[in-house]
């Protein structure tokens, strides 16, 4: 039988199932395949907070969320209009994301009595029905036992059989939304390369599940998305975290500098130092510290002998490392610290995200420490964010915080990547070796932009010590003059504030220069705040928004853009932190919007805030 | 040209501002005597110090230096030397410096093994904040955060850094130079982490601490200066020895009976043997058993830095010339017009 | 009352959350049934974590917790246990938050001696943060942070406490919950701090590290269970053991020629032996020689807060009762009309 | 013959000399016997950085100046009428502190080649005919000789001997200064009580030098000052960490709580640790940690434990506490962290004082991680300020910084010391014992305050367990519920500012309520800045003055009384740091005076800063 094929401009599907259900897989594969179908795309995956909660819990429910487009996806989507739920707790941890009126996926099989139980349902609860009566289509699927039917003569235990329901229920949802299976088998041919029978096993699943879903009633209609409008050139999906590695790994290729990371695992800042591990040859030295004060104190090692140096950390392990970051910046030597930002305070929810360190990057050191911050606004953007931070580290002899989060780390997003030639330039020279009769080397010289010579071991004539006690302007000799420490400190500060010269110009992200209402963000909350500003200005509303990657220095036009507007709106994941920045340095009335949850904010409630300040 | 530097070459142009009388001078002037004979371009030596007054140590010698933060000295001195194998990398630091606050940075760099020489100045006292008790101060010390004595038992800095499987352990004294110079030289020259623990005296705030082994009348009875394979002599009159009957270390007179052959003969490839040596320890040699100066212990483990190195190279050699654009691009792309 | 507990007492009602299969269920259960048999009450018990897999430990004990941050444990415990001699403190830990950020409070908790009992659940691997190697992963580890393998060369726990100068140091294992059992009663008994090193295995990053001794079938030939005066014998059929030929020791099988009576009977007060045994630690004990469980080391020394009490003890004895307003007053005062 | 005796208002004396020669203990007594004759003081004591510096070095100069008087005096003087050289290092150091017309008191015998070269002077130079030609009043007395002959039936040797030569010339000062001796007699008979000869020695040479004063021809007139018209009552002098060390012991005392200190030595907070480590009589528990992050951590533990907790720091041990500190602001525990600024950043100039933590005090913490900052204004203030600390934390169970500075911590002042059953009352309820029919007890519940209840191990039936990852709302168990994360970080915001609801208004400190200028300073500046606002005053101009004790939260009455002035200038020894909060809080274009030179201001420059903002 046929289906009727309905387009739609926008779809929105989430996985969820048990942690064992491979539905991170079973999401990034439906992500890959969607993208190079052309469409536009976001997505976000929900990692629950054990490493493995017991089976069938609510707890143990891991969840992707993708929406994609024929037109520019800004953010994974506030509700979905499929939910595939692989057992009860994934229903009960999820059915509150699905619209009203959405498709529920359900694998019957999951819904057995000790899944009722294991997901804290009543014995007698009958969930799947009581949705159904609430205005849910739900679509209810026997997935292992078809899987294990489809599978019977495999030859494989029913153990390795059972793990290929995902495949199963993929090849339903590639039905459902019109997807090709090849890129999928193509995948699973090369992963299971060595494993013929596992790799045959999960491609009949896929198939038999797409055939599933054509063959029968389930489904009273399909859907179909045409490729999205967006900018042509070769795209490729990037997580931030990925995107980060490779801006570190071409910063080190650009400025022909070795790289060093000094690191200490920690949630969701690991997988930085997993991929540059991965990135040996390239120059990339990775160091595992004994802890994160470690960590950054080896990169200021390495720093010193003349690396591209690195730490990477998170909350709990950035406060570590404050009061090495001062001597970094007392030091005036190239270091990048970035923070990729969990909900805290302290160990919070290590899992979700939040966007509350700002003011700690800018104010949280002891004494007058200005070092240079900066935030990257979505996956892809950690590379450009990244790249940049490496280059002013290094042209300018300063330690660079860069704030990501995790959203942004774990999401996912299609990346027109550049060509290696077509990235800026790093310019980085050390100071030339001095012969007998030359002139006295003087480590604390600077040049136009207060910058000091980078002077490596290793140059002759050109010993010299370094440490945290002030130092005499010039020679960098210990000083306790009290003119010279006002001379240093300022110094100090100008240095920090002259890399706004070099920094482009904010432009505006959506609107006009001038209106009813300026929308001001930062870090991972761009495309949330884009949509919801573009929905606004739908309905006819003066509404415009910039978007800041630059926290410390501010670009140096934007006192010059709030000077267009009344009203500044300054939505933040946090209890209202850049705000506070915008009302010190610019004496703008300037409000906060702020949720604290651990999760990004939806469109909707950010769309509902722009329109309550412009009525 | 390096081989005519002399030790006036590595001092620098900054006054020296310890205390009159203060052990780190001497120190001071024999690493700068020793530095000459390393044959190593000035350029190359990096002094790399925590805080404290020895760790003021780096802008008094004319090599490149770090004057760090309290405790970290070892994981900066890691960093560089990880980054830069090329470099001979010397980590001052004090006894509050190195086994207070940068205990865990020391012994993670011992097991680790990095190729660099530390020189433990330990004076069992905070000097620089004025005279707190160390972790190395006696027991019962009267000092200005202990009005009543300290309580704490404190480390035995050679048995931490053998159970933290150091690869070379050796111990000195600020008041004999001579064997103060050639431990230093021995420290240069093992490769990996060199744990030389000098004893230092504080004049203002903890004067005298070690005079029963620095004391040229007390001395010879209370030092027992090691040699490689060579029996374990010390007194006045060489007369006294150390005999091991099976785990059990005992000290003897030679002559009546007692001989030389029958004497403990240093090895300083045994580790269990080092342990018994350091743990030769009694404050004021109250067991009887003299103090052990000399390298209790070396042993060959892999420089950590080099097997970085190594494992570089062999990356290197099994993916070929680094291709950035292939990294950029990835596996999957696809192209919208 | 309390000698009624059960274990169950002692059970939280917080489900655990550890994946099905961890080690730590065992321990956690063994530590659960260990509880009454202290006839200590239940609100006097505090248990004390850092950060880990490992460390939610406290969250399953219904007794009072604490949950700190990741290496912070012996110092948190320490400041607790000073300031409440009367509380009886277990703290958890793992081979990640004790060894790599926690290194430093370890070594000074053991060699101040606080009345403490640490258990550390070594499992080789970092679990919370999903598989990087720890300073007890072994070399050429591969982990998600070393694709080619490791290259740190890992800390041997037991040498390491006693070169700290521990004064309690055992090993045990989670698949032997009997020989378990008895080693958190011993830790439980000693006055000060004890360090017990426990196997524990990650199946999920780490499965099966510890095969080799906690497998019903290969533990005999591979583990050797100590007990004090005992000769040291291990086996399937009991028929191996080791024997001390001076400093060095060698396994022997019994038998021809050799006779219990010729075996290295164990004392745990002899800290130079506890040594030897702590370095039977070959990967695989591929040196043939056994990995000792058990009690290796006990010691008497004072407990640090025992210490400290007795201190103020006598400075309130000395003064007198406190007098607040002469000391608000001082020694010179004037009165201005 | 008899030298005519001029009646002064104030006076300003400055000793100077090597590290050996005694000069702090010189400027104490003068310091005690002025306090005794009823005059107001205020010192400042100038260290040199180095323990011992080389002697005769100018490195090694160490100075102590007192400004005194009839009438109420907040600062030790911009500059000195009369400086004591013991040598010509003290020349070269000091000399820029004498007022011009001033009076040199110089050691003639420490002005030979040798200490010319050691002083850096060139070897034909004479110093202190230049100092008389440029104006200033030299009084050369050969004080190691007189010394010598006084003492030479002593018996004592002559380094004994020139032991002595301070008080020689504290005795020509006492003259000068009409002073009496026997303070300095009592005191010197104490002191050596057990050698009795050092204790002739010294008294002798003090009534010597005396004596020599009065007949020679030195000095044309000498001065007398009445005494000062202060509050009546018992005073005594007290230096900021003393202060700070009885405050902690009373509010152990009134709190009937054990006191746990757990810290690690640096400069300039060692000394707390050293006061506290004498009260052991008053239960008062001192734990040297290995370093900054078990000396907070131990706290935490004592904290949990039922203890009055603190712990003491400067700048770089601060920083490293940051982590420990978010923690115990979750766990929502008792804990008072003093810091003791220097001046940074890193390890910067150890013995000079700066303000510049406040912005890491308030805002230095990975999340949203609020806590109370409080500040000390004078010496005599940080029993206040401390005791007021300790009272909020325990009331609150929160942790509160309170900040101090170098030159509060060493500087002394005379304080009337309050008696003890004056002292607030703190009141502490640890939670009652709970039978096992009880409600269930809820460790997360909390009074209108926002405050939880305190339960200490050892409470039969409270067992419970505490964490760093985000809790329920009431029964503290771990939670990922982000409505429930939003509401604990409402709850933990609210509980930090509820705090201001119990705290009195503030004040003005000078002036009116409204006016032309408010000067609003914050922390150890006070003095200077109450003179500076006083001295203008008297010029006629309408400028009134507020001081910040409570910088988190603000005294609630601090918006309207910023509303009463259009032009708001705060110093601060920092770039700009209360300014920026203000500015963020009450959008007030107040404007900053910013000087970072490791040194008090100078009332000249503040009244001239204040001038210029009135005209
Ligand atoms: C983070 C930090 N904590 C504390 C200090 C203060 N401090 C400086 S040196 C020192 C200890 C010095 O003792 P030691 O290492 O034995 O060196 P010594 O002065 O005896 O040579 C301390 C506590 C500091 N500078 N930084
Ligand atoms: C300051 C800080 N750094 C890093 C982390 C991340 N982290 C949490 S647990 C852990 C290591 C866990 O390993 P281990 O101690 O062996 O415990 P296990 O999970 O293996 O039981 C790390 C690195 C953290 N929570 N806090
Ligand atoms: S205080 Fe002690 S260690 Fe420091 S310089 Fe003076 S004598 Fe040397
Ligand atoms: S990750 Fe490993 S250690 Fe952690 S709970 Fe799972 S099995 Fe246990
Ligand atoms: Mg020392
Ligand atoms: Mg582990």
């Amino acid at each position: 039988m046929s289906h009727p094929q309905i387009t739609r401009e926008t779809a929105t599907i989430r996985f969820a199932g048990d942690s064992g259900d491979g539905m991170q897989l079973t999401g990034s594969q439906f992500t890959n395949t969607t993208a190079l179908l052309g469409n536009d795309l976001s997505t976000f995956p929900d990692f629950p907070a054990e490493i493995r909660a017991p089976a069938g819990t609510v707890a143990g429910v891991s969840g992707f969320q993708i929406q994609f487009g024929s037109r520019a996806i800004h953010s994974p989507g506030d509700s979905c209009d499929v939910l595939v739920v692989m057992n009860a707790a994934a229903l009960k941890a999820n059915i509150k994301h699905l619209r009203t009126g959405g498709i529920i996926i359900a694998n019957l099989d999951g819904f057995g009595k000790k899944d009722l139980s294991l997901a804290r349902y009543k014995a007698e609860a009958d969930p799947l029905l009581e949705v159904q009566t609430t205005g849910y289509t739900v679509v209810p699927v026997d997935v292992t036992k078809l899987t294990r039917a489809s599978l019977v003569d495999s030859g494989l235990t029913v153990k390795d059989i059972d793990r290929c329901k995902n495949m199963f229920v993929l090849g339903i949802v590639y039905w459902l939304y019109s997807r090709s299976m090849d890129p999928t088998i193509d995948f699973l041919s090369k992963k299971f390369a060595k494993k013929p029978d596992l790799a045959n096993a999960n491609i009949k699943a896929l198939k038999d599940g797409y055939t599933y879903g054509n063959a029968t009633q389930l489904f009273s209609e399909r859907y179909m998305l045409e490729p999205a409008r967006i900018e042509s050139g070769t795209y490729r999906n990037i997580t931030g975290n990925e995107a980060t590695v490779l801006a570190i790994t071409a910063a080190g290729q650009t400025s022909k500098l070795p790289v060093f990371l000094g690191s200490y695992p920690i949630t969701p800042a690991s997988d930085i130092l997993h991929g540059l591990s991965k990135m040996k040859h390239f120059g990339v030295t990775t160091f595992q510290a004994e802890d994160e004060i470690a960590a950054v104190t080896s990169a200021i090692g390495a720093a010193y002998g003349g690396s591209l140096a690195l730490t990477t950390s998170s909350g709990p392990g950035i406060a570590l490392k404050t009061e090495a970051i001062t001597l970094a910046m007392m030091y005036e030597l190239p270091l990048v610290i970035i923070n990729v930002q969990r909900a805290g305070p302290s160990t919070g929810m290590p899992t979700k995200t939040e966007q509350a360190d700002l003011l700690q990057a800018v104010y949280g050191r002891a004494g007058e420490s200005p070092i240079v911050v900066l935030a990257a606004a979505s996956p892809a953007d950690c590379f450009d964010v990244t790249y940049q931070a490496c280059q002013i580290a290094l042209e300018h002899m300063i330690p660079v915080m860069m704030l990501s989060d995790g959203y942004i780390a774990n999401g996912a997003e299609p990346w027109r990547f550049p060509n290696s030639d077509t990235l800026p330039p790093i310019h980085v020279s050390f100071a030339k070796p001095r012969k007998e009769d030359d002139e006295p080397f003087m480590p604390y010289s600077r040049n136009e932009a207060f910058v000091r010579p980078w002077a490596i071991p290793g140059t002759k004539g050109l010993e010299h010590r370094i440490g945290g006690l002030e130092k005499e302007h010039g020679t960098g000799n210990i000083s306790y003059d009290s003119d010279n420490h006002q001379i240093m400190t300022t110094m100090r500060e100008n240095k920090r504030n002259a890399v706004a010269d070099r920094l482009p110009l904010l432009q505006m992200e959506e609107g006009e220069p001038t209106g009813d209402l300026l929308v001001i963000g930062w870090g991972g909350t761009l495309g949330s705040i884009k949509q919801a500003v573009m929905e606004t200005r739908a309905l006819g509303h003066k509404v415009s928004q910039i978007h800041l990657r630059q926290l410390a220095p501010f670009p140096k036009n934007l006192g010059e853009i709030l000077g267009g507007f009344k009203n500044i709106l300054v939505p933040e994941i946090n209890s209202g932190q850049l705000v506070r920045l915008l009302r010190d340095q610019y004496h703008v009335p300037a409000k906060g919007f702020n949720r604290v949850r651990g999760i990004p904010f939806t469109v909707e409630e950010l769309k509902n805030a722009f329109i309550n300040e412009v009525n | 040209m390096e081989a005519t530097l002399t030790s006036k070459d590595f001092a620098s142009d900054q006054d020296v501002r310890w205390c009159p009388g203060c052990g780190d001078y001497t120190i001071l002037k024999q690493v700068q005597s020793v530095m000459p004979d390393l044959g190593i371009p000035r350029e190359n030596i990096v002094f790399v110090a925590g805080i404290g007054c020895s760790s003021r140590f780096p802008y008094y010698m004319n090599t490149y230096g770090m004057h760090t933060i309290h405790g970290r000295a070892p994981a900066i001195a890691t960093g560089l030397k990880i980054s830069r194998p090329d470099l001979s990398i010397w980590m001052i630091t004090g006894d509050g410096d190195a086994l207070s606050i940068g205990g865990n940075h020391i012994i993670h760099a011992l097991r680790r093994n990095v190729d660099m020489n530390i020189l433990l100045f330990n004076n069992e006292i905070y000097g620089l904040t004025k005279g707190q008790y160390s972790p190395t101060s006696r027991p019962g010390s009267v000092t200005k955060s202990t009005p009543m004595g300290s309580l704490d038992h404190p480390f035995n800095p050679l048995s931490l850094a053998l159970g933290a499987d150091a690869g070379f352990v050796a111990r000195a004294m600020d008041r004999d130079p001579k064997h103060l110079n050639q431990m230093l030289l021995r420290s240069a020259q093992h490769e990996g982490t060199s744990f030389l623990e000098i004893y230092q005296n504080c004049v203002v705030f903890n004067d005298g601490t070690f005079d029963l082994y620095t004391d040229k009348v007390s001395r010879p009875g209370s030092a027992l200066y090691l040699e490689h394979e060579k029996p374990m002599i010390f007194g006045e009159n060489r007369d006294k020895g150390v005999r091991l009957d099976g785990l059990r270390p005992e000290v003897v007179t030679l002559g009546d009976g007692v001989s030389q052959e029958d004497l403990w003969i240093h090895d300083e490839h045994d580790a269990v043997k080092a342990y018994i040596l350091s743990r030769f320890f009694a404050v004021g040699n109250e067991d009887g058993f003299p103090r052990p100066f000399g390298v209790l212990f070396e042993s060959k483990r892999p420089a950590y830095d080099k097997q970085v190195a190594a494992q570089m190279a062999a990356a290197k050699t099994r993916h070929g010339a680094p291709d950035l654009d292939a990294l950029l691009k990835g596996n999957e792309t696809w192209t919208v017009a």
